[in-house]
């Protein structure tokens, strides 16, 4: 791929890059961070990444949003609705997980003392 | 005919035997400037210990001499004296091979049984010797048997009178040297005179043989002489075609094979399997190797 | 060095995503399936707002495991932060008079406009999630504000259990009488844009409300508790 | 009498026994005793239903059948009277032990499976039933305790590895030829090119060279032997391990056929020569190592070794003589060896588990019966003449000495005499010489270890003495694998190229025997002396100090004890050391840190995108 | 095809998802009531389901239910798909949901009980959702109760390797759920479609290079649920921390689950009919990898935990092979692990009590002391590795002879590579019988046996165990449609668009 086509998608893709750059984002402060919680935070980041990244997926150019608030509204230039429910479940998911997540962090502190992951190690090979 | 050859033939090889024990007695007394005892002085001694009373140390103390004897008995129906060969088609080298093991078996049980400890240290010498023999011999013995493709002893005696001499025949004459030079080992005669070593062990497996007993075992000592010597006159020098031939060249082999023992010292057992399991095996190797080589020449 | 090797393996799963998102043209995907709802959602459920049609109705079993998810967490949350509970009573410093009287005043607001935006589902953007969500941050102000305040931990779980068996009776409601489906919209779809409209989807929506916003209740109650 | 029942009493009677042991242990030993004779019953009534199959259950689409050739009659044969004879032996050795139940569960089983393997008529059917084998086995094998875990462990690993080859071989036969019907199979595979059927020598030969601890797969066995409750050593000795015989005789003469089998490769690389290679080595290197061992029943197990070596060398030299040696001397073997075996239980049983050589002696006057066991057993070992061993080992040699293979008749031979010395040593050193103190009010063994040890010497007497009663049932056997058959009297061999006649060498050694006990008994009557009572040349001899057999042969041992290492053993200790530590480097990729694990699955979703879109693998 | 009720011929499947679901609703209610009812629901419910389950296996082998939900027609509504893998799951995870349950009731003593019972549910309903959904996202849902609900069950005695073990669990399953949706995000972009036979009709017609990335992405994000190697670096700490109850689940169900939905998108949305090498070099690795590291453990559950990695590898092998004989084979080996390592993990549990601790060397003489529990533990571990007349065999045989069936010296070799695993994973399984029965405890050794409610379970897997392994044709027949069903893209799209 040339430079080109890069500019070309930069321009065109924008929200994509978004979207991605939060997951690579949070995909990054998972791999290198040792703290629990910036990981759980990277965890966070990369699902506000994927949600973002499911509605940009529905986006359809100017289009306004699936409701029929009065009779005149035409269907045409609506968005896709399916993304929107999607990213409803998701983000559902998502808080689950990360309350999930907060709370276990909370115990593992008491059990710890730390949340270094590198010195939560007990259970290995 | 067959049963006087049963009868006769052991009967031939207990007094050849005797005879050759006398005679090794008064010879190594002469090549050592002594005068010796007489040459029939076995024969008196047999006699004498009939008459004496032993001791017995159990049911296996008798079975076993009795084995042992028995045992060299049958393997001297298997070799043929001349033309006398009794039994020889039952089983061939084979069982003579196997048979030969019967008597030092016999005896080691035997001896076993009565419980003295230079008993136990003569069997000890007694099997490791024989193994150290065996390992040659058997080579020498496969030699020959491919060499005729037989197993049977009669056949390869034939087969010598029909072409000549094993022992000066091109392919088994380093077999025949192997032979020869493990033959004391088989007699049990020096320089491998462990097992007996009466200075050392006093007797070794026959310390406890008194009487009948002691005179059953010379006896059985005589036969092994015999066999030893008769195996290597039948197998590499053609045998003989009646046992008057047969005995002659027996006495050759036997009273060479005196001088050239006597003058040897006794070896220390492990000394006496280092040699037997180095220069003789490696000629009867040779010899092997040799007859295979040659065979397949011929063949192909 | 771990960052160097980090970033390799974030470069090639983006060079692998720059592919394929070339055949994703931003702004104009293929909406087959969506469109499709755009175009008879109104008259196969009677919601106005098509989101809250799919996420009920064409897509109501997804939602019926969104709320399960939420009760997982909410359930396991307290099964984690209950194995270890230790009691202890710190001093709880009470609020400042105007804080207190700020959220006992705002406190039924919250909750009127929680109500009102899950009962609105159908017709306006939002809907139960979000209600529920308003409704549960009516409780945290209670938390904030009114320190040392509880809710009833019998009572959250009885709504939450009964806005999940709701859910489910109207859902098999529909397997049993209705169109023979599970989740089929059995109900009378009344007039497009009116409150009593779209059949069983106002209903769930309350239901779904009612247990989000328990849930999210129940899940700060016990993050406060163990922080305590 | 069908096989499907006559299979379903030995696993049903097996499973009753232990449950029958839960209500009275009288009950319980007279019914296992019971169903063991009964096997033994049905088996010869089926002599003569020789050919017959049947079908008795499908699986897996597979139809699995039952069927009786000769090679099936014989070793079933085998397997049933020996199994009898060991439990009927077992009923006092194992009394007052705990776990009897189990014990007999598994020995009952085992027989059953034993028996399962040899009527196989499919791969399938003898896979199962070889694979109950193994495990039952291995539980029998750690019955003792202690020491025999590690013998478990070690058979049980050679025996999964075994099993896995042949899972391999069976399978992919299914897949080429989709039957696993063993006569099917003979009709289809003659076609199939050399380098199929050499993979399948290959894997099927590993499995059963495994079992029959062929070198240099051996060492589960002595460890093994030594380890087991002793009649059950008795069984696995004698027949278990010799299934390994049936298989490969199943695989190279059955399945392959002979004439493929035979000329698999070229020159002195073939198959069968290599083969018979091992199997010489086999003889020659663990009778030297049996000299070595101190331990009766790993002394055996060394024997045990060298002894397969014998029936493989036969087998694998593919003529006819060479076959029926072979087959035979499983026979012999087992016969010899379980009166071996039994013989050492039952001293083992008065003694208190003792089997130290060095510590005992002198038994000959306690346990007579027991020592004419010994006797017959060792002599059945060696292959004297006029017991049986003797006989099939005269056929292999011949064979071997005939058809031009000097060398390996000479690792043959070299192995018979290897075996005196350690037989005597272990003769001697149980029954003869001094009788320690503590063993002077030992009591003779139970009648119910007599009876076994009885039968099974007469059996070595009347096999060696009229050798043709099996030989009969061999020379079926291999005319079955299509070689031409022996001319067998009921005494032996006839053949141009030296035949064999044992019953003339039983008469003469008999009357050689007659002459010169008379003639003993002419002489003067002998005194009886006691063993303390002996010349020693005036020397005194200490009194702790009297089992001077110690060390028997010890200045050989000085001399070979270098070079008779088990260098394979102490190569797969190792070889488990390194997968220990192969699998503890292995283990270390779980570091615990999850940083680490959360660049595995980005790495894992990062090669999956480079290898498509490097080298496009889809 | 369009009007079911609750009952079709047999039970309408939608009820395995939601019954479990209304009761584990309902739970805290009737927790309210009385707690000792509690216990007793999920057994109730799992009958039910066992039941409903069996009842429709007629039905399936002719031809696949398909369920609407909502009534609308599949691209446009979500709808179930209770084909022979569908049927032949929702039973398997039936009747070991039912087994564990009866188990539990007597096991899980201590802690959030009512809560252990509510999350035991959900985890099954997951998992029944997981195998019976026929739409993508629908699947992320149902997976996503099934991993979350395992999260916190793994963390139920919160005890501090609990808790490590569900942190670090939770952040690789959250990863892995992250993957999963982009990727269903990315198909949804490229085909505007949800539904796996919609997207499977499409996709075949579709560029191989753009798909792949979306794949990729599931794979890897299902992958860690699987326990492929290396993503599965949470299975060994969890199985080993979770109560022995939840091992059974987790190992015997959640991982099979996961492995489902790998080869379900495999096969059914992309369409994979050949066999596939990465799979088959991966699964050996797996299994390779697996057996080693277990073969070095002394700790009980972590030993069973990394053996269940191994028999993943084993079943991953087989489905890579992706002949109808090698795809019955892996699904026949996930039914004879579920109920082997199931077994394995109950009576492990249970002679952890006993002993208290879960070091393999305080096994000794556990054989006098709880005999029944042992033999069952034996006969577990005889069929994991595969000996005869065990389940464990004709599973093995089947995936065996169809790598061999391939004919090429590569599978050849593989296949001596699988057994090599099998052979170390005798070893360390013989190993633990011996300590079990041959060693001398220290210590008391009275007997004390588990509790009968705990023997049932193990009593009944352990007759399955040896009913299938000898009469393997009772599931022969589904397994033989299942595969058909996976393999059969075609069909299973016509099934479901009509």
């Amino acid at each position: 791929m040339d430079i080109q086509g890069v500019i070309h998608f930069m321009q065109n893709y924008t929200y994509y890059i978004g979207a991605f750059g939060l997951i690579f984002i949070g995909l990054f402060i998972m791999l290198v961070k040792r703290n629990l919680i910036k990981v759980i935070l990277g965890l966070s980041i990369l699902e506000t990444g994927v949600n973002l990244f499911l509605v940009s997926v529905g986006y359809i150019s100017k289009g306004t949003a699936p409701i029929f608030s009065n009779a005149s509204i035409e269907g045409k230039s609506m968005v896709d609705p399916v993304p929107q429910a999607l990213v409803l479940t998701a983000i559902v998911i998502g808080v689950a997980v990360l309350a999930l997540a907060l709370s276990l962090a909370v115990r593992l502190y008491q059990h710890y003392g730390t949340l270094d992951l590198r010195q939560i190690r007990e259970q290995r090979w | 005919m067959q049963i006087i050859a049963m009868i006769l033939s052991p009967i031939l090889a207990l007094i050849i035997g005797i005879f050759f024990l006398g005679l090794s007695r008064k010879m190594m007394a002469r090549i050592h400037w002594r005068y010796g005892p007489p040459w029939t002085q076995p024969i008196i001694d047999i006699i004498r210990l009939f008459s004496q009373k032993s001791v017995t140390h159990g049911h296996l103390f008798n079975l076993g001499l009795i084995l042992s004897l028995a045992g060299s008995i049958v393997v001297i129906l298997f070799i043929p004296v001349g033309r006398i060969h009794p039994l020889s088609d039952s089983g061939g080298m084979l069982v003579i091979l196997y048979m030969l093991l019967l008597a030092p078996l016999g005896l080691a049980l035997s001896g076993g049984e009565a419980a003295n400890p230079n008993t136990s240290i003569g069997i000890s010498r007694q099997l490791i010797l024989a193994l150290g023999y065996e390992v040659p011999l058997l080579l020498i013995l496969l030699a020959l048997m491919t060499h005729y493709e037989t197993i049977s002893i009669v056949e390869i005696v034939f087969r010598q009178q029909y072409a000549g001499w094993a022992l000066l025949s091109s392919p088994l004459v380093l077999s025949g040297i192997g032979y020869i030079s493990i033959m004391p080992a088989i007699l049990g005669i020096r320089p491998f005179e462990v097992v007996q070593a009466p200075q050392e062990i006093s007797s070794g497996p026959m310390v406890e043989y008194g009487g009948p007993y002691l005179a059953l075992a010379t006896i059985q000592h005589a036969l092994n002489l015999f066999i030893g010597i008769a195996l290597f006159v039948n197998l590499f020098l053609g045998g003989a075609g009646n046992p008057l031939f047969f005995f002659i060249k027996m006495l050759v082999v036997f009273v060479l094979g005196i001088f050239i023992n006597a003058a040897l010292p006794r070896l220390r057992i492990e000394q006496a399997v280092q040699y037997l399991w180095r220069w003789p095996t490696l000629l009867a190797l040779v010899g092997l190797i040799v007859v295979i080589v040659m065979k397949s020449v011929s063949a192909g | 060095m771990r960052s160097i090797i980090s970033i390799f393996l974030l470069v090639v799963i983006a060079w692998g995503m720059i592919t394929v998102l070339q055949e994703i043209p931003f702004g104009s995907s293929e909406t087959r399936v969506g469109q499709r709802y755009i175009d008879q959602g109104r008259e196969e459920t009677g919601a106005a707002n098509i989101v809250t049609s799919v996420v009920l109705n064409y897509r109501g079993f997804d939602t019926l495991g969104e709320i399960t998810v939420l009760f997982v967490a909410a359930i396991g949350l307290g099964a984690v932060l209950s194995t270890n509970r230790k009691k202890k009573k710190r001093e709880i410093e009470s609020a400042s008079l105007v804080l207190y009287t700020g959220c006992r005043f705002l406190f039924p607001l919250i909750l009127l406009f929680g109500a009102y935006i899950f009962i609105h589902g159908h017709l306006t953007p939002g809907g139960g999630f979000q209600g529920g969500a308003i409704v549960a941050s009516a409780f945290v102000l209670v938390y904030l504000g009114c320190r040392g305040r509880r809710i009833s931990e019998t009572g959250s779980k009885a709504v939450e259990s009964l806005g999940g068996l709701i859910f489910i009776g109207i859902g098999l409601a529909g397997l049993a009488v209705g169109g023979r489906y599970f989740l089929s919209n059995f109900l009378p779809k009344g007039e497009l844009n009116t409150l009593f409209s779209a059949g069983v989807i106002p209903i769930l929506y309350i239901a779904i409300g009612f247990k989000v916003g328990s849930e999210l209740a129940g899940v700060i109650d016990h993050l406060i508790e163990d922080s305590e | 009498m069908s096989l499907e029942l006559l299979l379903a009493a030995a696993f049903g009677g097996s499973l009753l026994t232990y449950l029958l042991g839960k209500i009275s242990s009288g009950l319980r030993d007279g019914f296992a005793v019971f169903v063991s004779v009964i096997l033994v019953a049905m088996i010869a009534g089926l002599y003569g239903k020789i050919g017959a199959v049947t079908s008795y259950y499908h699986f897996m689409g597979l139809e699995l059948t039952l069927r009786i050739s000769p090679l099936s009659w014989f070793f079933a044969m085998a397997v049933s009277t020996l199994g009898a004879l060991s439990v009927i032996f077992s009923l006092s050795y194992m009394r007052d032990r705990e776990r009897t139940d189990f014990y007999y569960l598994m020995m009952l089983l085992i027989n059953a499976s034993m028996l399962g393997i040899v009527f196989s008529g499919d791969l399938v059917s003898f896979f199962i039933f070889w694979e109950m084998m193994s495990w039952s086995t291995f539980l029998l094998i750690s019955y003792n305790r202690g020491s025999a875990l590690a013998a478990g462990m070690k058979y049980i690993v050679f025996s999964i590895i075994g099993s896995m080859a042949m899972l391999i071989g069976m399978l992919s036969l299914y897949a080429v030829y989709q039957t696993v019907n063993i006569y099917m199979l003979s009709n289809l595979v003659s076609s199939a090119s050399p380098g199929y059927l050499l993979f399948l020598l290959i894997v099927f030969g590993t499995a059963f060279a495994i079992k029959n601890a062929i070198m240099p797969l051996h060492t589960w066995l002595p460890d093994a032997y030594a380890e087991a409750p002793s009649p059950f050593t008795a069984v696995l000795s004698g027949m278990l391990t010799r299934m390994g015989v049936y298989g490969f005789l199943m695989i190279m003469y059955v399945i392959i056929g002979s004439v493929q089998t035979l000329n698999m490769g070229y020159g002195l690389l073939k198959f069968n020569y290599i083969l018979a290679w091992l199997g010489a080595v086999t003889i020659v290197i663990p009778t030297f190592i049996a000299m070595l061992q101190n331990d009766a029943k790993k002394l055996l197990a060394w024997h045990g070794i060298g002894q397969g070596g014998y029936m493989v060398l036969g087998i694998a030299y593919g003529t006819n003589l060479g076959l029926a040696g072979g087959i035979f001397h499983t026979l012999n073997h087992a016969i010899y060896i379980v009166l071996l075996f039994m013989s050492v239980a039952a001293v083992q049983y008065r003694t208190g588990g003792e089997r130290d050589l060095n510590s005992m002696g002198g038994l000959i006057k306690k346990m007579p019966i027991a020592f004419i066991g010994a006797l017959f057993g060792i002599s059945g070992l060696i292959g004297l003449p006029l017991t049986n061993g003797f006989v099939s080992k005269w056929l292999i040699y011949k064979t071997l000495i005939l058809n031009g293979s000097p060398f390996l008749a000479f690792t043959a031979l070299i192995g018979t005499w290897g075996t005196i010395l350690s037989v005597y040593k272990f003769l001697h050193n149980l029954f003869l010489g001094q009788l320690p103190e503590k063993y002077k009010d030992i009591k003779k063994s139970p009648v119910n270890m007599q009876i076994p040890i009885v039968i099974l010497s007469l059996t070595i007497l009347l096999f060696g003495i009229l050798p043709g009663l099996p030989l009969k049932v061999i020379n079926s056997i291999i005319a079955s694998f299509g070689f031409k058959s022996l001319n067998v009297t009921l005494w032996g061999i006839v053949s141009e190229t030296g035949s064999l006649n044992t019953i003339n060498l039983f008469a003469a050694i008999l009357t050689g025997c007659v002459i010169i006990w008379l003639i003993l008994k002419t002489g003067p009557k002998s005194v009886s002396a006691s063993q303390e009572n002996t010349y020693a040349a005036g020397a005194s001899i200490p009194e702790g100090k009297y089992h001077y057999t110690v060390d028997f042969y010890n200045p050989f041992y000085r001399m070979i004890k270098p070079y008779l290492k088990d260098f394979m053993d102490i190569f797969y200790f190792k070889l488990a050391g390194w997968t220990q530590t192969l699998c503890n480097i292995v283990r270390k990729t779980y570091t615990g840190y999850v940083g680490h694990y959360v660049t595995y699955i980005v790495l894992f979703l990062a090669v999956l995108i480079f290898m498509q879109l490097k080298w496009s693998l889809w | 095809m369009n009007d079911f009720g609750l009952f079709l011929n047999g039970i309408n499947p939608v009820l395995f998802i939601v019954v479990p679901l209304g009761f584990a609703f309902g739970i805290p209610l009737l927790g309210m009531i009385s707690k000792k009812i509690v216990k007793w629901v999920p057994v109730f419910v799992y009958s039910f389901v066992l039941v409903g389950a069996l009842s429709n296996i007629p039905d399936v082998l002719d031809k696949p239910i398909i369920i609407q939900i909502g009534g609308f027609v599949p691209p446009f509504g979500i709808n179930l798909v209770a084909g022979p893998v569908g049927i032949l799951f929702s039973a398997l995870i039936a009747f070991a949901g039912l087994m564990v349950s009866i188990y539990a009731v007597v096991y899980i003593k201590e802690g959030p009980e009512v809560r252990y019972h509510i999350l035991y549910l959900l985890l099954l309903t997951g998992a029944m959702g997981v195998v019976l959904t026929g739409d993508i996202f629908n699947l992320f849902v149902f997976f996503e109760i099934l991993c979350i609900s395992s999260y916190t069950l793994v963390g139920y005695f919160g005890n501090k390797s609990g808790i490590e073990s569900a942190v670090k669990y939770l952040i690789q399953g959250a990863i892995g759920s992250s993957l999963l949706l982009i990727g269903i995000g990315l198909l949804y972009g490229l085909f505007g479609t949800l539904n796996m036979a919609d997207l499977a009709r499409q996709i075949s017609s579709a560029d191989p290079v753009t798909v792949f990335i979306p794949m990729a992405l599931m794979i890897t994000g299902l992958g860690v649920e699987a326990a492929l190697f290396p993503l599965n670096a949470w299975l060994p700490d969890a199985h080993s921390s979770a109560p022995s109850s939840i091992s059974a689940i987790l190992s015997g169900i959640a991982i099979e689950v996961g492995l489902y939905a790998v080869i379900r998108i495999l096969f059914t949305i992309f369409g994979i009919s050949d066999f596939i090498m990465f799979f088959v070099f991966l699964g050996v690795l797996t299994l390779l990898i697996g057996e080693m590291c277990a073969f070095s453990q002394n700790n009980i559950k972590r030993m069973l935990a990394y053996s269940s990695i191994g028999q993943i590898g084993l079943m991953v092998f087989a489905f890579a092979i992706a002949t109808s004989h090698a795809v019955a084979g892996g699904l026949f080996q996930m039914i004879s692990h579920t109920l082997g390592k199931g077994l394995l993990f109950m009576a492990a549990g249970y002679m952890i009590i006993r002993s208290g601790s879960m070091k393999t060397a305080s096994f000794e003489g556990m054989g006098k002391r709880m005999p029944l529990t042992c033999v069952a533990f034996t006969i577990g571990a005889f069929s994991i590795v595969g000996l005869p007349p065990f389940i464990g065999f004709p599973s093995k045989f089947l995936i065996i002879q169809s790598a061999l069936a391939k004919g090429t010296v590569l599978f050849t070799i593989l296949t001596g590579l699988v057994l090599m695993g099998t052979v170390i994973e005798g070893a360390y399984f013989f190993r633990i019988v011996q300590v079990i029965y041959f060693k001398k405890g220290n210590g008391d050794s009275e007997r004390n046996e588990a509790p009968i409610a705990a023997l049932i379970p193990m009593f009944l897997f352990t007759a399955v165990i040896i009913i299938i392994g000898i009469y393997p044709k009772f599931v022969l027949g589904i397994l033989d449609s299942a595969a058909s069903e996976l393999l059969n893209q075609i069909d299973y799209i016509r099934s479901v668009l009509g």
